[in-house]
Protein backbone atom coordinates (compact mmCIF):
# COMPACT_ATOMS: atom_id res chain seq x y z
CA UNK A 1 0.00 0.00 0.00
CA UNK A 2 1.47 3.39 -0.92
CA UNK A 3 1.41 6.01 1.95
CA UNK A 4 -0.19 8.63 -0.11
CA UNK A 5 -3.54 7.42 1.28
CA UNK A 6 -1.76 7.78 4.99
CA UNK A 7 -1.13 11.33 4.05
CA UNK A 8 -3.88 12.41 3.14
CA UNK A 9 -6.03 10.94 5.69
CA UNK A 10 -3.71 12.39 8.75
CA UNK A 11 -3.86 15.79 7.14
CA UNK A 12 -8.18 15.15 7.33
CA UNK A 13 -7.19 14.32 10.73
CA UNK A 14 -4.80 17.11 11.71
CA UNK A 15 -7.73 19.38 10.20
CA UNK A 16 -10.45 17.63 12.04
CA UNK A 17 -8.23 18.22 16.05
CA UNK A 18 -7.35 22.24 14.55
CA UNK A 19 -11.02 22.09 13.90
CA UNK A 20 -11.94 21.21 17.49
CA UNK A 21 -9.62 23.48 19.24
CA UNK A 22 -10.90 26.26 17.25
CA UNK A 23 -14.58 26.17 17.01
CA UNK A 24 -16.72 27.46 20.04
CA UNK A 25 -19.67 25.86 19.42
CA UNK A 26 -19.73 22.47 21.40
CA UNK A 27 -21.89 20.73 19.36
CA UNK A 28 -20.09 21.08 16.35
CA UNK A 29 -16.93 20.07 18.59
CA UNK A 30 -18.93 16.78 19.49
CA UNK A 31 -19.97 16.25 15.52
CA UNK A 32 -16.09 16.80 14.90
CA UNK A 33 -15.45 14.16 17.44
CA UNK A 34 -17.52 11.37 15.43
CA UNK A 35 -15.59 12.88 12.63
CA UNK A 36 -11.96 11.95 13.88
CA UNK A 37 -13.07 8.87 15.94
CA UNK A 38 -14.55 8.03 11.57
CA UNK A 39 -11.07 8.99 10.05
CA UNK A 40 -9.14 6.81 12.99
CA UNK A 41 -10.98 3.80 12.38
CA UNK A 42 -10.13 4.43 8.73
CA UNK A 43 -6.47 4.63 9.01
CA UNK A 44 -6.32 1.61 11.41
CA UNK A 45 -7.91 -0.56 8.82
CA UNK A 46 -5.22 1.66 6.12
CA UNK A 47 -2.35 -0.04 8.74
CA UNK A 48 -4.03 -3.50 8.90
CA UNK A 49 -5.70 -3.64 12.16
CA UNK A 50 -9.06 -4.18 11.93
CA UNK A 51 -9.79 -5.49 15.36
CA UNK A 52 -8.66 -1.73 16.83
CA UNK A 53 -10.41 -0.38 13.73
CA UNK A 54 -13.75 -2.43 15.20
CA UNK A 55 -13.47 -1.26 18.30
CA UNK A 56 -13.37 2.35 17.28
CA UNK A 57 -15.89 1.73 15.20
CA UNK A 58 -18.09 0.45 17.74
CA UNK A 59 -17.28 3.27 20.25
CA UNK A 60 -16.17 6.25 18.66
CA UNK A 61 -19.22 7.18 16.58
CA UNK A 62 -21.84 6.16 18.32
CA UNK A 63 -21.64 5.74 21.95
CA UNK A 64 -19.07 8.05 22.29
CA UNK A 65 -21.18 11.19 21.12
CA UNK A 66 -24.32 10.06 22.64
CA UNK A 67 -22.54 10.34 26.32
CA UNK A 68 -20.63 13.55 24.71
CA UNK A 69 -24.36 14.84 24.62
CA UNK A 70 -25.42 13.51 27.64
CA UNK A 71 -22.49 15.42 29.32
CA UNK A 72 -23.35 18.66 27.59
CA UNK A 73 -26.76 18.42 29.31
CA UNK A 74 -24.62 19.55 32.00
CA UNK A 75 -23.58 22.50 30.06
CA UNK A 76 -23.97 25.52 27.54
CA UNK A 77 -24.12 25.61 23.98
CA UNK A 78 -20.64 27.54 23.33
CA UNK A 79 -17.68 27.30 25.25
CA UNK A 80 -16.21 30.64 27.28
CA UNK A 81 -12.94 32.33 26.19
CA UNK A 82 -10.36 31.44 28.45
CA UNK A 83 -9.07 33.73 30.53
CA UNK A 84 -5.60 33.12 30.59
CA UNK A 85 -2.93 34.31 28.20
CA UNK A 86 -1.90 32.34 25.23
CA UNK A 87 1.99 31.95 26.62
CA UNK A 88 2.17 29.32 28.74
CA UNK A 89 -0.53 27.03 27.08
CA UNK A 90 1.87 27.69 23.59
CA UNK A 91 4.92 26.58 25.53
CA UNK A 92 3.80 23.53 27.05
CA UNK A 93 2.18 22.25 24.67
CA UNK A 94 5.61 23.00 22.35
CA UNK A 95 7.79 21.53 24.93
CA UNK A 96 5.55 18.46 25.19
CA UNK A 97 5.60 18.05 20.63
CA UNK A 98 9.37 18.39 20.95
CA UNK A 99 10.01 15.84 23.70
CA UNK A 100 7.66 13.27 21.83
CA UNK A 101 9.02 13.71 18.46
CA UNK A 102 12.74 13.31 20.35
CA UNK A 103 11.41 10.19 22.22
CA UNK A 104 9.83 9.20 18.02
CA UNK A 105 13.30 9.10 17.45
CA UNK A 106 14.16 5.90 18.75
CA UNK A 107 11.17 4.09 17.96
CA UNK A 108 11.84 1.19 15.24
CA UNK A 109 10.79 1.69 12.07
CA UNK A 110 6.90 1.17 11.65
CA UNK A 111 6.27 -2.91 10.58
CA UNK A 112 10.17 -3.38 10.72
CA UNK A 113 10.85 -7.09 11.79
CA UNK A 114 14.03 -6.06 14.18
CA UNK A 115 11.78 -4.34 16.78
CA UNK A 116 12.19 -5.77 20.20
CA UNK A 117 8.64 -6.41 20.31
CA UNK A 118 8.93 -9.08 17.14
CA UNK A 119 11.92 -10.91 18.95
CA UNK A 120 10.88 -11.65 22.24
CA UNK A 121 7.27 -12.65 22.75
CA UNK A 122 5.51 -12.40 19.49
CA UNK A 123 7.33 -15.30 17.84
CA UNK A 124 6.11 -17.33 20.59
CA UNK A 125 3.03 -16.36 20.46
CA UNK A 126 3.18 -17.21 16.58
CA UNK A 127 4.38 -20.27 16.62
CA UNK A 128 2.18 -21.54 19.81
CA UNK A 129 -1.37 -20.60 18.77
CA UNK A 130 -1.55 -23.30 16.44
CA UNK A 131 -0.64 -26.46 18.77
CA UNK A 132 -1.80 -25.00 22.04
CA UNK A 133 -5.12 -22.75 21.12
CA UNK A 134 -6.10 -23.66 17.19
CA UNK A 135 -8.25 -20.41 16.58
CA UNK A 136 -7.67 -18.38 13.60
CA UNK A 137 -7.65 -14.85 14.92
CA UNK A 138 -4.04 -14.21 16.97
CA UNK A 139 -5.58 -10.75 18.55
CA UNK A 140 -8.04 -13.01 20.31
CA UNK A 141 -5.98 -15.50 20.75
CA UNK A 142 -3.54 -13.26 22.57
CA UNK A 143 -6.49 -11.52 23.97
CA UNK A 144 -8.63 -14.07 25.98
CA UNK A 145 -5.97 -16.73 26.45
CA UNK A 146 -2.38 -15.38 26.60
CA UNK A 147 -3.15 -12.50 27.92
CA UNK A 148 -6.62 -13.35 30.13
CA UNK A 149 -5.44 -11.86 33.47
CA UNK A 150 -5.16 -8.26 31.45
CA UNK A 151 -8.21 -8.46 30.02
CA UNK A 152 -9.76 -9.50 32.83
CA UNK A 153 -8.42 -6.64 34.73
CA UNK A 154 -10.50 -4.44 31.33
CA UNK A 155 -13.41 -6.03 32.02
CA UNK A 156 -13.12 -4.90 36.21
CA UNK A 157 -12.50 -1.35 34.88
CA UNK A 158 -15.28 -0.84 33.02
CA UNK A 159 -17.46 -2.35 35.65
CA UNK A 160 -16.39 -0.31 38.43
CA UNK A 161 -16.63 2.82 35.54
CA UNK A 162 -20.58 1.66 35.37
CA UNK A 163 -20.58 1.31 39.25
CA UNK A 164 -19.58 5.01 39.52
CA UNK A 165 -21.41 6.73 37.04
CA UNK A 166 -24.53 5.13 38.32
CA UNK A 167 -23.30 6.69 41.87
CA UNK A 168 -22.89 9.69 40.66
CA UNK A 169 -25.60 10.45 38.40
CA UNK A 170 -28.00 7.57 38.48
CA UNK A 171 -31.68 7.88 40.03
CA UNK A 172 -33.17 5.82 42.45
CA UNK A 173 -37.07 5.73 41.03
CA UNK A 174 -37.12 5.37 37.51
CA UNK A 175 -39.67 6.52 34.86
CA UNK A 176 -42.15 8.06 37.67
CA UNK A 177 -42.11 11.63 36.95
CA UNK A 178 -41.71 10.97 33.20
CA UNK A 179 -44.98 8.72 32.87
CA UNK A 180 -47.10 11.73 34.31
CA UNK A 181 -45.67 13.49 31.86
CA UNK A 182 -46.29 11.15 29.15
CA UNK A 183 -50.07 11.19 30.06
CA UNK A 184 -50.45 14.89 29.96
CA UNK A 185 -48.50 14.54 26.41
CA UNK A 186 -50.84 12.44 24.97
CA UNK A 187 -53.86 14.10 25.75
CA UNK A 188 -53.23 17.99 24.32
CA UNK A 189 -51.11 17.78 22.10
CA UNK A 190 -51.34 18.64 18.58
CA UNK A 191 -48.86 17.30 15.83
CA UNK A 192 -45.95 19.28 15.33
CA UNK A 193 -46.08 22.31 13.04
CA UNK A 194 -43.92 25.40 12.78
CA UNK A 195 -46.48 27.73 13.24
CA UNK A 196 -46.41 26.70 16.93
CA UNK A 197 -42.71 25.99 18.12
CA UNK A 198 -40.49 28.73 18.90
CA UNK A 199 -37.41 28.87 16.64
CA UNK A 200 -34.57 27.72 18.42
CA UNK A 201 -31.77 29.56 16.85
CA UNK A 202 -30.49 32.16 18.87
CA UNK B 1 -15.98 -13.31 -22.29
CA UNK B 2 -18.00 -13.06 -19.07
CA UNK B 3 -15.32 -11.61 -17.34
CA UNK B 4 -14.66 -8.92 -19.40
CA UNK B 5 -18.33 -7.89 -19.56
CA UNK B 6 -18.39 -7.91 -15.55
CA UNK B 7 -15.50 -6.16 -16.06
CA UNK B 8 -16.60 -3.19 -18.22
CA UNK B 9 -20.20 -3.28 -16.12
CA UNK B 10 -18.37 -2.57 -12.37
CA UNK B 11 -16.10 0.07 -14.46
CA UNK B 12 -18.92 1.48 -15.49
CA UNK B 13 -20.63 1.51 -12.16
CA UNK B 14 -18.01 2.57 -9.86
CA UNK B 15 -16.65 5.43 -11.76
CA UNK B 16 -20.08 6.83 -12.42
CA UNK B 17 -20.69 5.75 -8.37
CA UNK B 18 -17.81 8.08 -7.88
CA UNK B 19 -18.53 10.91 -9.83
CA UNK B 20 -22.18 10.91 -8.14
CA UNK B 21 -19.84 11.34 -4.87
CA UNK B 22 -17.73 13.93 -6.13
CA UNK B 23 -20.68 15.97 -7.44
CA UNK B 24 -22.58 15.32 -4.19
CA UNK B 25 -19.30 16.73 -2.40
CA UNK B 26 -19.54 19.57 -4.47
CA UNK B 27 -23.27 20.64 -4.25
CA UNK B 28 -23.20 19.72 -0.33
CA UNK B 29 -20.49 22.83 -0.34
CA UNK B 30 -21.33 25.16 -3.42
CA UNK B 31 -25.65 25.39 -3.31
CA UNK B 32 -27.06 28.20 -1.31
CA UNK B 33 -28.84 27.32 1.30
CA UNK B 34 -30.12 24.38 4.00
CA UNK B 35 -32.91 23.05 1.91
CA UNK B 36 -31.12 22.67 -1.25
CA UNK B 37 -27.84 21.14 0.30
CA UNK B 38 -29.74 18.48 1.55
CA UNK B 39 -30.75 17.30 -2.06
CA UNK B 40 -26.77 16.91 -2.58
CA UNK B 41 -26.13 15.58 0.82
CA UNK B 42 -29.06 13.36 1.02
CA UNK B 43 -30.81 12.41 -2.84
CA UNK B 44 -27.19 12.60 -4.50
CA UNK B 45 -25.40 10.94 -2.06
CA UNK B 46 -27.20 7.61 -1.76
CA UNK B 47 -27.00 7.50 -5.31
CA UNK B 48 -23.36 7.29 -5.57
CA UNK B 49 -22.85 5.12 -2.89
CA UNK B 50 -25.61 2.81 -4.00
CA UNK B 51 -23.77 2.61 -7.66
CA UNK B 52 -20.48 2.07 -5.73
CA UNK B 53 -21.92 -0.43 -3.68
CA UNK B 54 -23.09 -2.37 -6.76
CA UNK B 55 -19.64 -1.88 -8.88
CA UNK B 56 -17.54 -3.34 -6.27
CA UNK B 57 -20.71 -6.45 -5.51
CA UNK B 58 -20.16 -7.09 -9.72
CA UNK B 59 -16.44 -7.32 -9.37
CA UNK B 60 -16.37 -9.91 -6.00
CA UNK B 61 -18.35 -12.27 -7.82
CA UNK B 62 -20.55 -14.69 -6.17
CA UNK B 63 -19.40 -15.08 -2.53
CA UNK B 64 -19.71 -13.94 1.14
CA UNK B 65 -18.07 -10.61 0.38
CA UNK B 66 -21.11 -10.03 -2.19
CA UNK B 67 -23.93 -10.89 0.52
CA UNK B 68 -21.86 -8.31 3.12
CA UNK B 69 -21.88 -5.20 0.62
CA UNK B 70 -25.16 -6.18 -0.88
CA UNK B 71 -26.20 -5.87 3.35
CA UNK B 72 -24.20 -2.77 3.31
CA UNK B 73 -26.12 -1.28 0.14
CA UNK B 74 -29.64 -2.36 2.34
CA UNK B 75 -29.11 -0.26 5.52
CA UNK B 76 -27.55 2.72 3.40
CA UNK B 77 -30.41 2.84 1.27
CA UNK B 78 -32.73 2.97 4.07
CA UNK B 79 -30.71 4.68 6.93
CA UNK B 80 -29.82 7.71 4.46
CA UNK B 81 -32.59 9.24 3.24
CA UNK B 82 -34.28 8.47 6.93
CA UNK B 83 -31.54 10.52 8.59
CA UNK B 84 -31.81 13.02 5.60
CA UNK B 85 -35.43 13.24 6.83
CA UNK B 86 -34.87 13.30 10.29
CA UNK B 87 -32.57 16.41 9.46
CA UNK B 88 -34.83 18.17 7.36
CA UNK B 89 -37.47 18.10 9.59
CA UNK B 90 -35.59 18.93 12.93
CA UNK B 91 -34.58 22.44 10.90
CA UNK B 92 -38.40 22.86 9.70
CA UNK B 93 -39.72 22.69 13.22
CA UNK B 94 -36.81 24.52 14.38
CA UNK B 95 -37.88 27.74 12.45
CA UNK B 96 -35.07 27.41 10.01
CA UNK B 97 -36.96 28.70 6.74
CA UNK B 98 -36.08 28.07 3.40
CA UNK B 99 -34.53 31.11 1.15
CA UNK B 100 -37.20 32.40 -1.25
CA UNK B 101 -36.52 33.70 -4.92
CA UNK B 102 -38.52 36.89 -3.68
CA UNK B 103 -36.31 38.19 -1.33
CA UNK B 104 -32.74 36.48 -2.67
CA UNK B 105 -30.38 38.57 -0.11
CA UNK B 106 -31.77 36.85 2.77
CA UNK B 107 -29.68 34.85 4.61
CA UNK B 108 -30.68 31.76 6.58
CA UNK B 109 -30.58 32.73 10.46
CA UNK B 110 -28.81 29.50 11.83
CA UNK B 111 -26.26 29.73 15.13
CA UNK B 112 -23.57 30.83 13.05
CA UNK B 113 -21.03 31.59 16.17
CA UNK C 1 -40.43 11.99 18.94
CA UNK C 2 -44.05 11.05 19.35
CA UNK C 3 -45.04 11.27 15.78
CA UNK C 4 -42.18 10.81 13.23
CA UNK C 5 -43.29 7.64 11.27
CA UNK C 6 -40.97 7.11 9.33
CA UNK C 7 -37.99 6.77 12.34
CA UNK C 8 -40.42 4.83 14.20
CA UNK C 9 -40.64 1.98 11.25
CA UNK C 10 -36.90 2.59 10.06
CA UNK C 11 -36.00 1.79 13.70
CA UNK C 12 -38.40 -1.52 13.79
CA UNK C 13 -36.86 -2.46 10.51
CA UNK C 14 -33.08 -1.77 12.16
CA UNK C 15 -33.32 -2.84 15.38
CA UNK C 16 -33.14 -6.82 15.17
CA UNK C 17 -30.81 -7.11 12.24
CA UNK C 18 -28.16 -4.93 14.52
CA UNK C 19 -28.71 -7.42 17.24
CA UNK C 20 -28.28 -10.01 14.91
CA UNK C 21 -24.88 -8.67 13.90
CA UNK C 22 -23.65 -8.41 17.43
CA UNK C 23 -24.13 -11.46 17.85
CA UNK C 24 -22.45 -12.85 14.45
CA UNK C 25 -19.57 -10.76 15.56
CA UNK C 26 -19.64 -12.04 19.12
CA UNK C 27 -19.27 -16.15 17.95
CA UNK C 28 -16.98 -15.07 15.10
CA UNK C 29 -15.01 -13.52 17.46
CA UNK C 30 -12.15 -16.34 16.77
CA UNK C 31 -12.47 -16.51 12.83
CA UNK C 32 -12.91 -12.57 12.16
CA UNK C 33 -11.85 -9.42 13.89
CA UNK C 34 -14.21 -8.58 16.34
CA UNK C 35 -15.00 -10.36 19.61
CA UNK C 36 -17.13 -9.52 23.42
CA UNK C 37 -15.99 -6.05 23.33
CA UNK C 38 -17.45 -4.84 20.47
CA UNK C 39 -20.45 -7.16 19.93
CA UNK C 40 -21.53 -5.89 23.74
CA UNK C 41 -21.05 -1.98 22.14
CA UNK C 42 -22.90 -2.57 19.22
CA UNK C 43 -25.78 -5.16 21.30
CA UNK C 44 -26.05 -1.67 23.92
CA UNK C 45 -26.06 0.58 20.59
CA UNK C 46 -29.13 -1.22 19.47
CA UNK C 47 -31.15 -0.40 22.66
CA UNK C 48 -29.87 2.89 22.70
CA UNK C 49 -31.17 3.54 19.03
CA UNK C 50 -34.61 2.38 20.68
CA UNK C 51 -34.50 4.80 23.56
CA UNK C 52 -33.63 7.57 21.63
CA UNK C 53 -36.56 6.90 18.98
CA UNK C 54 -39.34 5.73 21.21
CA UNK C 55 -38.26 7.07 24.52
CA UNK C 56 -36.51 6.46 27.76
CA UNK C 57 -39.74 4.87 29.60
CA UNK C 58 -40.08 2.49 26.69
CA UNK C 59 -36.50 1.61 26.48
CA UNK C 60 -36.46 0.68 30.14
CA UNK C 61 -39.58 -1.40 30.06
CA UNK C 62 -38.23 -3.27 27.17
CA UNK C 63 -35.07 -4.15 28.97
CA UNK C 64 -35.28 -2.87 32.86
CA UNK C 65 -32.77 -1.35 34.51
CA UNK C 66 -32.44 -4.21 36.89
CA UNK C 67 -32.20 -6.78 34.69
CA UNK C 68 -29.42 -4.77 32.76
CA UNK C 69 -27.65 -4.58 36.50
CA UNK C 70 -27.82 -8.52 37.23
CA UNK C 71 -26.07 -8.67 33.14
CA UNK C 72 -23.54 -6.53 34.32
CA UNK C 73 -22.04 -7.97 37.90
CA UNK C 74 -22.86 -11.75 36.10
CA UNK C 75 -20.62 -10.58 33.46
CA UNK C 76 -17.78 -10.36 36.01
CA UNK C 77 -18.74 -13.11 37.38
CA UNK C 78 -18.31 -14.96 34.70
CA UNK C 79 -14.67 -14.54 33.75
CA UNK C 80 -13.43 -14.83 37.14
CA UNK C 81 -15.86 -17.89 37.49
CA UNK C 82 -13.87 -19.43 34.86
CA UNK C 83 -10.36 -18.49 36.11
CA UNK C 84 -11.75 -19.73 39.79
CA UNK C 85 -12.98 -23.24 38.30
CA UNK C 86 -9.53 -23.78 36.24
CA UNK C 87 -8.05 -23.18 39.92
CA UNK C 88 -10.29 -25.78 41.56
CA UNK C 89 -9.92 -28.60 39.10
CA UNK C 90 -6.02 -27.99 39.84
CA UNK C 91 -4.59 -25.76 37.02
CA UNK C 92 -3.55 -22.02 37.66
CA UNK C 93 -5.94 -18.78 37.11
CA UNK C 94 -7.20 -19.21 33.87
CA UNK C 95 -5.31 -21.77 33.08
CA UNK C 96 -8.29 -23.28 29.89
CA UNK C 97 -6.05 -26.43 29.33
CA UNK C 98 -7.89 -28.08 32.56
CA UNK C 99 -10.90 -27.27 31.31
CA UNK C 100 -10.90 -30.54 29.38
CA UNK C 101 -8.19 -32.30 30.55
CA UNK C 102 -8.00 -35.01 27.57
CA UNK C 103 -7.80 -32.53 24.81
CA UNK C 104 -6.60 -28.75 26.32
CA UNK C 105 -6.97 -26.95 22.87
CA UNK C 106 -11.34 -27.97 23.18
CA UNK C 107 -10.58 -26.49 26.79
CA UNK C 108 -9.32 -23.70 25.09
CA UNK C 109 -11.73 -23.12 22.85
CA UNK C 110 -14.41 -23.42 25.75
CA UNK C 111 -12.50 -21.06 28.44
CA UNK C 112 -12.51 -18.17 25.07
CA UNK C 113 -15.93 -18.96 24.52
CA UNK C 114 -16.87 -17.83 28.09
CA UNK C 115 -14.07 -14.93 28.53
CA UNK C 116 -15.90 -13.76 25.29
CA UNK C 117 -19.24 -13.61 26.80
CA UNK C 118 -18.04 -12.37 30.17
CA UNK C 119 -17.10 -9.26 28.18
CA UNK C 120 -19.86 -9.26 26.21
CA UNK C 121 -22.59 -9.13 29.34
CA UNK C 122 -20.60 -6.45 31.55
CA UNK C 123 -19.56 -4.48 28.30
CA UNK C 124 -22.94 -3.96 26.33
CA UNK C 125 -24.91 -3.86 30.31
CA UNK C 126 -22.47 -1.00 31.48
CA UNK C 127 -23.24 1.31 28.31
CA UNK C 128 -26.81 0.76 28.35
CA UNK C 129 -27.06 1.75 32.25
CA UNK C 130 -24.48 4.82 31.61
CA UNK C 131 -26.90 5.99 28.80
CA UNK C 132 -30.03 5.30 31.36
CA UNK C 133 -28.26 7.59 33.79
CA UNK C 134 -27.76 10.30 31.16
CA UNK C 135 -30.64 10.18 29.46
CA UNK C 136 -33.17 10.34 32.47
CA UNK C 137 -31.42 13.73 33.47
CA UNK C 138 -33.71 16.50 33.84
CA UNK C 139 -31.97 18.98 31.87
CA UNK C 140 -30.61 22.16 34.09
CA UNK C 141 -29.91 24.37 31.28
CA UNK C 142 -32.01 27.41 31.19
CA UNK C 143 -33.02 29.50 28.61
CA UNK C 144 -30.65 31.83 28.83
CA UNK C 145 -27.91 29.58 28.33
CA UNK C 146 -28.98 27.94 25.51
CA UNK D 1 -10.47 1.28 -11.22
CA UNK D 2 -10.88 1.03 -7.21
CA UNK D 3 -8.07 3.95 -6.87
CA UNK D 4 -10.66 6.43 -8.60
CA UNK D 5 -13.02 5.52 -6.63
CA UNK D 6 -10.99 5.91 -3.55
CA UNK D 7 -9.74 9.37 -5.04
CA UNK D 8 -13.23 10.31 -5.38
CA UNK D 9 -14.10 9.38 -1.57
CA UNK D 10 -11.06 11.21 -0.41
CA UNK D 11 -12.22 14.46 -2.57
CA UNK D 12 -15.50 14.32 -1.01
CA UNK D 13 -14.61 13.42 2.50
CA UNK D 14 -12.57 16.99 1.75
CA UNK D 15 -15.14 19.21 0.74
CA UNK D 16 -17.43 17.51 3.37
CA UNK D 17 -15.12 18.80 6.30
CA UNK D 18 -14.99 22.15 5.23
CA UNK D 19 -19.17 22.11 4.78
CA UNK D 20 -18.90 20.72 8.52
CA UNK D 21 -16.30 23.79 9.85
CA UNK D 22 -18.00 26.75 7.96
CA UNK D 23 -21.51 25.65 8.87
CA UNK D 24 -23.54 28.00 8.99
CA UNK D 25 -26.56 26.41 10.78
CA UNK D 26 -26.28 23.29 12.82
CA UNK D 27 -28.37 21.65 10.75
CA UNK D 28 -25.77 21.80 7.58
CA UNK D 29 -22.94 20.36 9.87
CA UNK D 30 -25.28 17.19 10.95
CA UNK D 31 -25.94 16.73 7.10
CA UNK D 32 -22.06 17.08 6.71
CA UNK D 33 -21.39 14.51 9.26
CA UNK D 34 -23.50 12.00 8.05
CA UNK D 35 -22.31 12.69 4.38
CA UNK D 36 -19.06 12.22 6.03
CA UNK D 37 -19.84 8.65 7.38
CA UNK D 38 -20.86 7.83 4.35
CA UNK D 39 -18.10 8.35 2.70
CA UNK D 40 -16.22 6.69 5.65
CA UNK D 41 -17.96 3.18 5.37
CA UNK D 42 -17.58 3.27 1.11
CA UNK D 43 -13.80 4.37 1.61
CA UNK D 44 -13.28 1.28 4.37
CA UNK D 45 -14.63 -1.04 1.81
CA UNK D 46 -12.46 0.32 -1.41
CA UNK D 47 -9.81 -0.20 0.58
CA UNK D 48 -10.44 -3.30 1.63
CA UNK D 49 -10.61 -4.38 -2.05
CA UNK D 50 -7.59 -2.06 -3.15
CA UNK D 51 -5.38 -4.23 -0.22
CA UNK D 52 -6.67 -7.05 -2.28
CA UNK D 53 -8.86 -8.03 1.10
CA UNK D 54 -12.09 -7.23 0.88
CA UNK D 55 -13.30 -9.52 4.00
CA UNK D 56 -13.39 -6.66 6.82
CA UNK D 57 -16.29 -5.28 5.34
CA UNK D 58 -17.43 -6.19 8.84
CA UNK D 59 -16.25 -2.59 9.98
CA UNK D 60 -18.23 -0.54 7.22
CA UNK D 61 -21.15 -2.55 7.85
CA UNK D 62 -20.87 -1.67 11.70
CA UNK D 63 -20.53 2.26 10.67
CA UNK D 64 -23.69 2.32 8.24
CA UNK D 65 -25.65 1.27 11.28
CA UNK D 66 -23.97 2.90 13.97
CA UNK D 67 -23.49 6.26 12.33
CA UNK D 68 -27.41 6.49 12.05
CA UNK D 69 -27.48 6.31 15.90
CA UNK D 70 -24.99 9.04 16.00
CA UNK D 71 -27.46 11.42 13.67
CA UNK D 72 -29.82 10.49 15.12
CA UNK D 73 -28.68 11.54 18.74
CA UNK D 74 -27.77 14.62 17.69
CA UNK D 75 -30.82 15.60 15.91
CA UNK D 76 -33.24 14.33 18.99
CA UNK D 77 -30.58 16.38 21.66
CA UNK D 78 -30.77 19.51 19.74
CA UNK D 79 -34.52 19.91 19.42
CA UNK D 80 -35.50 18.18 23.15
CA UNK D 81 -32.14 18.97 25.36
CA UNK D 82 -31.91 15.82 26.80
CA UNK D 83 -32.00 12.09 25.14
CA UNK D 84 -34.85 10.63 27.45
CA UNK D 85 -38.44 11.54 26.89
CA UNK D 86 -39.42 14.94 25.67
CA UNK D 87 -38.97 18.02 28.64
CA UNK D 88 -42.01 20.14 29.81
CA UNK D 89 -40.52 23.00 28.04
CA UNK D 90 -41.87 21.63 24.87
CA UNK D 91 -45.58 22.44 25.98
CA UNK D 92 -44.69 25.95 25.93
CA UNK D 93 -46.26 28.17 23.55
Amino acid sequence: MSPWLDFVLFSILAATAVGVVILRNLFAVVMLGAVFSLVTAALFVVMDAPDVAFTEAAVGAGITTVLLLGALTLTTRHERPGSSGIAIPLAVSLITGAVLVYGSLDLPRFGSPDAPIHLHLAPEFLVGREPEIDIPNIVTAILASYRGFDTLGEVIVVFTAGIGVLLLIGRHHVGRRNRVEDAADDKGEAPDSPAQSPPEST
Amino acid sequence: MIGTAADIASWLFIVSGSAGIVISALGLLRLPDFYTRLHAGGVTDTFGAELLIIGLAIQSGVSLITAKLLIIGLFLFFTGPTATHATANAAWVAGLKPRLAERPDERPDGDNP
Amino acid sequence: MRHHLILRIITKLLIAPILLFALYVQVHGEISPGGGFQAGVIAAAAIILYGLVFGLEAAERAVPPSFVHGIMVSGVLIYAGTGVYSMAVGGQFLDYDQLDPHYPVHGQHLGIVLVELGVLFTVSATMILIFYAFAGRPTPIGEKDW
Amino acid sequence: MFLVAAVALLIAMALALIRLFIGPSLYDRVLAVNVFGTKTVLLIGVVGFLTGRPDWLDISLLYALINFIGTLAILKFFRYRRLGDRPPSEQRP
